[in-house]
């Protein structure tokens, strides 16, 4: 069952039981898909030695890059921290102060797919001879060779999506879509902001992207 | 000593032990009786795994569309808020847990949880699995429906299963004719008795059934 | 580049270059999303010694059935063979003139999906301690038992659709849509039969249930 | 002797041997000029991994949309028969092989293809991959689009590649401001070359390139 959160200070409420310790995708590739206001809400909340899902490890001051600057995420697992505008992640991680895991992107989305899946490893055709497979099971299948991968699964996913229903099925708006689907299946609970909630049956059956059963709480921005 | 239970009691049990808003697949045969029992419109949904969400109660007349049938390949109506979804989607959803409950029919079921229902064993049938082993990892609980004892008189609750299994150690929960079990780690619960004693039952089906 | 056919015989000539010993890929659940008139072009091509992945293994004497009555299909691989109607595959089956391999319908789909996504293989929840995992690798994985299964790939897929716009961007109908988006990708050629056809900018980005990357040629019917 | 080529000419040469109807990925920096010689509204379709088929040019104006980026989270158009999709099936897509053309930028390939275009090994570099290792295996033909000679004179045509790898046996052409090379098995095959002749070129890149 999907609580839909309504009231001034939702985004709080979202996320008030995420624990110590706790690991949380966050949606988002750039600007779009970045559910900016509860991870605004968790940096507030407080939790801390996070480990945090991103594609990336935050730009310029605000949204991941503020959580990060709290000291209260112990790691981060994404495909590409270093950026133009990353500094808050590049002082923190120049000073031994955040762990890093980078991930090949397509192996950090299929992971997470293989969560929500109930998949409890595959062999993946990427990064097989470089340095991220280092230390990795690797095996040839058919004449080509694999690296073994396993899942990521989130005990929180914040994700944004554009409209819910009232019992919380998604659809997204363009390339905002990303990750969002991906994590709503990989995380035990999971948040979706959004900026419009309409009455359940006014989506179309057809065209609903995330599943109701998907998703934990809506909080409409 | 109340009576034994009827299919329909049965059904209507399990249904009431259904939290509302719960995420349920009921399997093809004897479980879709528990749909009669349920709320579909506002309270449970139901998933059928060939892909929908918020799937409804048979279709009538009018309302059968061969494009929209559930695993037992009966025409359904759809209810506010179904979604539809690909095969591989459908069963991920499954075998990821994402399901609160999957109700199955079953031969037999063992003290530790395991189940058989998808082949008789005999030497000639044709093996035909379908979805029962995914179903039978594929949710938080997994409960039977079933008769407790086949028509032989033998009890369909054992203590290894003798048919080809389905899953292991997977089911939480079995809902018979005479009486309510759970599987726990300490051995078979028996929640409530219909139509026969604890100690009848313990004779019948040669259990160390607990209280 | 998808080809739109749309003349007399365009499902013969769609499916008039299958070779003999192709593997072959029908999507449907029931009647739901059966490519009938494919399946009964591709009898009428006579092409021997095809393998066909279906979750059932025909029905009545028509589709599917049909086709293997003609005995030109050395292997079935599906999940559900025996019905009550099954009555084709059946004496095929007791008497020796066909191979199966049952896999479970979870499986089936991941497997067909592991094809399409370049998975070499994947640990699987399904059927660990039963028949059909037998002689199959298995690994314990974080305390749970999982089975090593492989793609399934398709030379060819046939599938019915309901819209194609001209580019061969798909969206399907309700229950109908089960195996076709993921056979879409796990074959080498896909042929799609659809009963409307748009112009391409008709379908709705966000809806487009199979893209027009995955489908070689639409049929319309 | 013709002049080495432009990044535009470069460009322009991959853009003619991208075939009608292909489907392409454009990776980010250089090979995103390619685009400019494609014919995007009836030819060939691009796609971004960040989830989308049918990519257009960029956006301007009132065209800008943050909802609508790119791989290199420029903003973009939409083109007719566009279509979204979530990451893990665009990866999907890419990884499943069905792309006919990824164009990458390099630091160098080796003469068996091998490609090393994410990190220079520095030190104290912060490794970030993104999808680089996803795009090497994951299209018909991957083509890199790269000067090939580095600032300090060396040539990033290479026999191995003392960069830290991207992939292996990858890459199946080179298109350079001095020639266009083909990786195949008996070796490397200078297609043409622009600004150099074939012995000066077998002169500074130091390698047996064939004819």
């Amino acid at each position: 069952m999907t609580d839909v959160l309504e009231a001034d200070g939702a985004a709080d409420e979202a996320v008030a039981d995420v624990p110590d310790g706790a690991t949380v995708l966050i949606g988002g590739f750039g600007a779009a898909g970045q559910p900016i206001e509860l991870i605004d809400a968790l940096r507030r909340h407080g939790a801390t030695d996070l480990t945090v899902v991103n594609n990336n490890a935050g730009n310029g001051d605000t949204g991941l890059a503020a959580l990060l600057k709290t000291g209260h995420v112990r790691k981060i697992i994404c495909s590409f921290p270093r950026q133009s505008d990353s500094w808050v992640f590049d002082d923190l991680y120049r000073s031994g102060r955040i762990e890093l895991e980078v991930v090949p992107q397509g192996n950090l989305a299929e992971r997470m797919r293989a969560a929500g899946a109930g998949i409890g490893a595959f062999f993946s055709p990427t990064g097989v001879g470089t340095p991220l497979a280092e230390g990795k099971e690797e095996r040839t299948i058919e004449g080509r060779d694999y690296v073994l991968e396993y899942p990521i699964r989130g005990d929180y996913a914040l994700i944004k999506a554009h409209t819910a229903d009232r019992m919380g099925n998604l659809v997204y708006r363009k390339t905002a879509r990303n990750f969002g689907p991906v994590m709503a299946t990989a995380a035990t609970t999971t948040i979706a902001q959004v900026v419009d909630v309409v009455e359940t049956g006014a989506l179309d059956p057809e065209n609903v992207v995330t599943p109701s059963i998907f998703v934990d709480k809506v909080v409409l921005l | 000593m109340s009576d034994a239970l009827s299919k329909d009691q049965i059904a209507k049990l399990i249904a009431d032990d259904i939290p509302q808003g719960a995420f349920v697949n009921l399997g093809i045969g004897q479980p879709t009786l528990v749909a009669d029992h349920l709320d579909l419109e506002r309270g449970v949904v139901l998933h059928t795994e060939n892909g929908m969400l918020g799937m409804g109660r048979a279709a009538v007349g009018d309302e059968i569309d061969e494009d929209l049938i559930n695993a037992g390949k009966i025409p359904v109506v759809e209810t506010p808020g179904a979604s539809y979804f690909h095969h591989a989607d459908s069963f991920a959803m499954m075998r990821g847990g994402h399901l609160d409950v999957c109700v199955l029919g079953a031969f037999q079921v063992s003290v530790r949880g395991d189940l058989a229902n998808w082949h008789t064993g005999a030497p000639d049938a044709i093996p035909a699995v379908g979805g029962a082993m995914d179903l039978a990892i594929g949710a938080k609980d997994v409960l039977v429906m079933m008769t407790l004892f086949a028509k032989d008189g033998s009890s369909k609750l054992v203590e290894d299963c003798t048919y080809p299994l389905t899953g292991l150690a997977c089911v939480s929960r079995v809902y018979t004719d005479h009486g309510v079990f759970k599987i726990t780690d300490e051995g078979v619960r028996l929640r409530e008795a219909y139509g026969a004693t604890m100690d009848e039952l313990r004779e019948r089906t040669g259990l160390d059934l607990l209280d």
